[in-house]
């Protein structure tokens, strides 16, 4: 706003106060989006130090030789539980179910999603499922060992927990498809009067957009899990070549979903980004109305390139070209997105933040591992670098470097807001070096290992790619001392940090005409919004 | 290092895509990566303090559409074309059947000869049958640039002409259990007139050889018959010679060791008599040692390499 | 309640029982064409297959369930949905059609 | 103060309420996409062995569901009808008589497998086991795809049965057509999917 009719009244306790219950019911009860936003950022970064751990024990194995810390069966099942941890517990839900559940409301002037008890259900679907997950490691005969991919036949006849964890994976996929049923309701039925949908910001753009990803794909991999399970416990024989079923019919059904999925995971972080640009060069995007429906087309064109994951497997090769050809066209929204960011920075006044650092530094980082992307859709590329480090790599800069540090830009920025304290500035600029520079050393060196030749989910390695290995795990440990530094400095915040006031950055969207941290009731009363969602003009200086 | 130095026809073609796609990625990273940093200090409020609202400007959004998708296809054309030539193997070449199976590889010639390691002439076109007995593998030899999955109930076909002397790494690209770092082989290319020499010499032709500057792998060929074959045959991918642990029992003090087998689905113990060595190996489905899965395949021995092996498996005690 | 999406909600908005009854009727007729179109062979029985189900599924949505009675957005909602489910047939085809 | 935020954003959102319902029938008919994404694809593989199985089908009896799962989408537009005009206890029978119907349905279905079953045709079952692969895929689609099918109409079986009583009791809740026509479109959607299980797997194997 998004410019107000008139100043909002500022009279309530926050949200952090104003409760009917007490103690952990208050949290676990609640349907308040913002304490659900809450649930699901705590229970996340924890899953994500799990995950993270596993990443470092992965690198540690990769130390010397042969065998170092674990058994080879060890090591498939780390990858396995860092990959379904990160992705179905960390970057899917990442951004939309805590930075959606707690703004999305806030800045389109709701005072809470559509059915608030369905989030609150959500999140329950998403710790249920969670936690089974957790379980599949110590029961049956083990973790699973078959990548987060879980391709047949090898996950019909491996002998470890791989039932249990696809229907935790089953159970999340509901969360995910709650979330977005709830999200879509909001947007259509809950805006502010005066909120029309070109006065929306870009981020509620880019949730709208996903929660349709969310709905349209997140299904079929429902099925698909159900039929491996089905397939292990009574050999339907659908996916299995020794009873007439075939494997690259799996491949199709996981790819349909797993494809749109890492659009689920970018887009809401592409929005943060949207939101936090203009704030630090204090004038309007760049772009509005490109950035909005190239949103919307990233979704459409998404779910039409899933197979440029399977062009060894010995897919037709008209099958091969046009996935190929569909894969190059996805990219062109992101392109339109990343060149109007640049172009957002063009003549504003632009005063430096942690969270703006961070914000660009996704741009660079979103940028490598898109482009190392598009390589991989070449098909000449393709079939040198498939299953190699060279996708490792890719895949660690989208979604680390991209989600991940869009997910650390927007808790920069929305941090005084959620909790009403500011962290250490300095300290968050500070953490920013070994975060950056180990992300490229061991992501770096793992798109060079991968163009030599190091197949993925190798236990142990030839020789020849020692110095490479031994390079990126030297670079996991920066990237490990800078995210303590990161997440000490918002735990110290959490306790001990300034107030930050209600709107630290000079933000004029509609969460900054509120409190921090807000009233339950958001508004005291319904915003009146009359004009665009990013007008600096007249605005005070921080 | 060697392991960048282009060895087919596909890995030229390849590398000249990745080129091509390369220095197009660097340099548009290049350039946004400059513009941000650039506007970041330009446009700083302590130089600019007051902040123009610039809306868009359609003229530049439909440049920055087009240009990239230009570009795009033909990034997507050059992959293309280039794909398909490893595709589409030529009619002279010689078809090789490559079997995958928990964790080794077999490689059969049309006149039924079959290794461990693949043997390739210099310059001649080579075309492969890749297939799988179980799960899904991946045939990967990084110096050709060449990969296809090994899936169970297909064929999946690719082709490469070597053009340089050497021996290769074979790896599997796809998780398929424990050993799946250890499923590796090798592809040696050799002259013409060494494969000839051996792919129509007797069954028990020692294997073509590289010159002597380029080392076998240690183990193959090299002290008794037996233990030839059993490298051959890639039986040491499942069976440790050392007691070492791995898929199959260790042949380590094999002979005279009594076992618990499974028959007919009854345990019962034997003693590994040199019957029942020829019994393991000929018909290996019939006893099953206990503990161990039903995974190993039959490989069609002379009577010739089966006295070798026996022989050899008593030596190792 | 937004103009754009609000919806004629207010009062009754269904089909009559008259409607609804002649709809039941279409829908049987249309099996039983169905099942005799099937009998002719294997050609017929996928003609059927793909203009007679099609035809009574969008009777059910229509009158059934009140798409007929409702604004654009419901409409366009199973519009994208089916497009999206076209899409991926098709591409799968793109595949399986073509091996 | 807490409470409003707390119960429903807009309880009196009909039209939201009808519309997160389309929305999760969205997934519905995604999750049988896939289902029926699998079913095209093997049959293009296997068009022989899908003609066999599909003989080896029961038609009369998949028609016959046909018919009762059909005439219970009557039942149950007539009773969101019903509920409209506010004749609350016309809804409650209208109800309840899709539920029977729901229940016949389901019956059928357990006579049609039983047999199956009674001849070891099921998942590793000895009959099943002996067929071609093809045929093995098409019973285990088959098998798959109505048991799904059958779930969805015990699922909808009881939350219709719970608005009947409902209803039956008073409640004021129900008694707005809300509930009810949430209730209809669900099982509607079940019977759209019936309709396309049909020939799928009886006439047009
Ligand atoms: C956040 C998640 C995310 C995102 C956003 C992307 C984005 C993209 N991905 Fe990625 N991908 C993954 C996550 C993601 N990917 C994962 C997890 C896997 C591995 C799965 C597994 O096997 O385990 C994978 C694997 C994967 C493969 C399969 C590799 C293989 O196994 O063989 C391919 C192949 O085409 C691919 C392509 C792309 C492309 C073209 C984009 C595009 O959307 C990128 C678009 C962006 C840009 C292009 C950059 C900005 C543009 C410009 C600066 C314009 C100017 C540039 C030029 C003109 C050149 N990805
Ligand atoms: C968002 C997603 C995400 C993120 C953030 C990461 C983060 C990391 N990943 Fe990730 N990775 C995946 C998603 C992700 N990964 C996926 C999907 C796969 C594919 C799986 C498959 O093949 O099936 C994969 C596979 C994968 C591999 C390939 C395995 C193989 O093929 O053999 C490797 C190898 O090194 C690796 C390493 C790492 C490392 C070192 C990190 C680092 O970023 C971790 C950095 C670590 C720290 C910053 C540590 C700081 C914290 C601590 C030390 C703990 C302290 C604890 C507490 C305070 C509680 N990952
Ligand atoms: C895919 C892996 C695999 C390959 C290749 C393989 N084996 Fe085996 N082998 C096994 C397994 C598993 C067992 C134990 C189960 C059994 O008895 O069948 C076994 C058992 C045996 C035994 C009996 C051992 C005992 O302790 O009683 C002998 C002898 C043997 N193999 C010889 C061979 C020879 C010779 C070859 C090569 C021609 C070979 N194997 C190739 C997996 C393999
Ligand atoms: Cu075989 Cu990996
Ligand atoms: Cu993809």
């Amino acid at each position: 706003m998004t410019t107000l009719a008139r100043p909002l009244p500022h009279t309530l306790p926050s949200y952090l106060e104003d409760s009917p219950r007490r103690g952990l019911a208050a949290w676990l009860l609640s349907t308040d989006h913002k304490r659900v936003a809450m649930l699901y950022l705590f229970s996340m970064v924890s899953f994500f130090f799990v995950g993270v751990t596993l990443g470092i024990l992965m690198r540690l194995e990769q130390w010397t030789l042969g065998r170092t810390l674990m058994s080879a069966q060890t090591y498939n099942a780390l990858f396995t539980v860092h990959g379904v941890v990160m992705i179905f517990m960390f970057v899917i839900p990442g951004l939309p179910a805590v930075f959606g559940n707690f703004f999305l409301p806030l800045l389109i002037g709701a005072r809470d999603v559509a059915f608030p008890r369905l989030n609150l259900a959500s999140w329950y679907f998403f710790i249920v499922g969670a936690l089974l997950a957790v379980l599949s490691l110590f029961t049956g005969k083990g973790a699973p060992d078959t990548g987060w991919t879980f391709y047949v036949p090898f996950s019909l006849h491996s002998g470890t927990n791989v039932t249990l964890a696809v229907f935790a994976a089953f159970v999340m996929g509901w969360s995910s498809i709650l979330t977005g049923i709830n999200f879509i309701t909001t947007i259509h039925r809950l805006r502010a009067p005066g909120m029309t949908w070109h006065r929306m910001p870009l981020f509620c753009w880019a949730l709208y957009a996903t929660s349709w990803i969310q709905l349209l794909a997140t299904p079929v991999l429902g099925i698909t899990l159900i039929l491996v399970i089905l397939e292990r416990s009574f050999g339907i024989g659908i996916f299995d070549p020794a009873k007439g079923g075939d494997p690259i019919l799996y491949q199709h059904l996981f790819w349909i979903y797993s494809h749109p999925a890492v659009y689920i995971m970018i887009l809401p972080a592409m929005g943060a980004i949207s939101e936090i640009l203009p704030t630090f060069a204090r004038r309007p995007i760049f772009g509005y109305k490109a950035i909005a429906y190239s949103s919307l087309s990233i979704a459409a064109f998404g779910s039409l390139v899933w197979a440029h994951h399977m062009f060894t497997s010995g897919m037709s090769a008209f099958g091969n070209m046009i996935f190929s050809l569909l894969t190059m066209i996805v990219a062109i929204p992101s392109a339109i997105k990343v060149f109007n960011w640049t172009a957002t920075l063009y003549k504003g006044s632009i005063r430096f933040s942690p969270a703006l650092l961070y914000a660009v530094s996704f741009v660079f980082l979103f940028c490598v591992g898109g482009l190392t992307g598009v390589m991989q859709g070449a098909l000449a590329i393709n079939q040198h670098v498939h299953d190699t480090y060279f996708i490792v790599g890719h895949f660690h800069y989208v979604m680390f470097g991209g989600t991940g540090f869009a997910f650390f830009a927007a808790l920069l920025y929305w941090f005084p807001k959620m909790f009403g304290r500011m962290y250490d500035r300095k300290g968050a600029y500070l953490s920013w070096f070994p975060l950056f520079v180990g992300f490229n050393l061991l992501y770096f060196t793992m798109l060079v290992l991968g163009y030599m030749g190091q197949p993925r989910r190798y236990y142990d390695h030839l020789p020849g790619y020692h110095t490479g290995h031994l390079v990126a795990t030297v670079g996991s440990w920066f990237l490990a001392a800078g995210l303590l530094l990161l997440f000490g400095n918002f735990v110290r915040a959490l306790f001990k940090g300034e107030k930050a006031g209600d709107n630290p950055w000079g933000g004029v969207t509609l969460e900054w005409k509120v409190p921090s941290p807000p009233p339950v009731e958001n508004f005291e009363e319904t915003p009146v919004v009359t004009g665009p969602p990013y007008a600096f003009e007249g605005e005070a200086q921080p | 290092m060697g392991f960048l130095n282009p060895a087919a026809t596909s890995a030229q073609k390849v590398d000249a895509v990745f080129l091509f796609v390369f220095v197009l990625s660097v340099a548009f990273l290049l350039f946004i990566t400059g513009t941000i940093v650039y506007f970041l200090s330009r446009y700083n409020w302590k130089r600019h303090p007051k902040a123009e609202a610039v809306e868009g400007n359609t003229a530049l959004e439909i440049t920055w559409t087009v240009i990239p998708l230009v570009l795009f296809l033909v990034m997507f054309y050059y992959g293309w074309t280039e794909f398909s030539y490893t595709r589409n193997p030529p009619r002279d070449a010689m078809a090789v059947e490559v079997l995958a199976r928990q964790w080794n590889w077999t490689f059969t010639y049309p006149n039924g000869k079959r290794t461990g390691e693949l043997y390739a002439p210099l310059g001649k076109p080579m075309k492969l049958d890749i297939r799988s007995a179980d799960v899904i593998h991946g045939f990967f030899v990084p110096a050709f640039r060449l990969k296809m999955d090994a899936v169970p109930g297909r064929t999946n076909v690719t082709w490469f002409r070597p053009t340089a002397l050497g021996s290769y790494d074979v790896e599997c690209s796809v998780i398929c259990g424990a050993d799946h770092s250890y499923m590796l082989s090798k592809v040696v290319v050799v002259s013409e007139e060494e494969f000839k020499r051996w792919y129509f010499g007797p069954e028990d032709a020692p294997p073509p050889a590289l010159p002597a500057s380029e080392p076998m792998r240690a183990g193959a060929g090299e002290g008794s018959p037996g233990l030839a074959v059993l490298a051959r045959k890639g039986c040491t991918t499942c069976h440790s010679l050392d007691g070492g642990v791995a898929v199959g029992p260790t042949f380590r003090g094999i002979f005279g060791r009594r076992d618990v087998v499974v028959k007919e689905g009854l345990e019962r113990e034997v003693t590994a008599d040199e019957a029942y060595l020829r019994r393991a190996i000929q018909d290996p489905q019939a006893e099953i040692v206990k503990g161990y899965p039903p995974s190993m395949p039959t490989s069609p021995l002379t009577e010739r390499e089966l006295d070798d092996v026996v022989e050899y498996l008593k030596t190792l005690r | 309640m937004r103009p754009e999406t609000a919806a004629p909600t207010e009062g009754v908005h269904g089909p009559d029982t008259r409607t609804l009854v002649l709809v039941w009727l279409a829908l049987l007729g249309l099996t039983a064409l169905l099942v005799g179109l099937s009998a002719l062979g294997q050609r017929a029985a996928v003609l059927g297959l793909l203009t007679l189900t099609p035809l009574k599924a969008a009777l059910v949505f229509y009158f059934f369930m009140h798409l007929r009675y409702e604004g654009a957005l419901l409409k366009a909602i199973l519009l994208v949905t089916l497009g999206t489910l076209l899409i991926f047939f098709g591409l799968t085809y793109a595949d399986v059609a073509f091996r | 103060m807490t409470s409003g935020a707390h119960a429903s954003a807009h309880p009196s959102d009909a039209f939201g309420a009808r519309l997160g319902m389309w929305l999760f029938l969205v997934t519905e008919i995604l999750l049988f996409g896939g289902l029926f994404i699998a079913y095209s694809y093997m049959r293009s593989r296997y068009p022989h062995e899908f003609h066999a199985g599909g003989k080896e089908l029961n038609v009369f009896l998949g028609v016959l569901n046909t018919a009762v799962l059909l005439t219970s989408s009557l039942t149950m537009a007539l009773a969101v009808d019903r509920i409209h005009r506010s004749r609350v206890r016309a809804a409650a029978g209208f109800t309840g008589a899709t539920v029977l119907l729901g229940l016949c349905f389901l019956g059928i279905k357990a006579v049609e497998w039983g047999q199956k079953f009674g001849h070891g045709l099921y998942p590793g079952g000895p009959a099943l086991l002996a067929l071609p692969p093809g045929e093995k895929v098409f019973f285990g689609l088959y098998f798959t795809m109505t048991g799904l099918h059958g779930i969805h109409v015990l699922a909808g079986v009881s939350v219709l049965t719970a608005m009947a009583v409902l209803l039956l009791r008073g409640s004021a809740a129900a008694a707005r057509p809300t509930l009810l026509e949430n209730g209809g479109l669900y099982w509607h959607l079940v019977d759209v999917v019936w309709i396309y299980l049909l020939p799928l797997f009886y006439l047009a194997a």
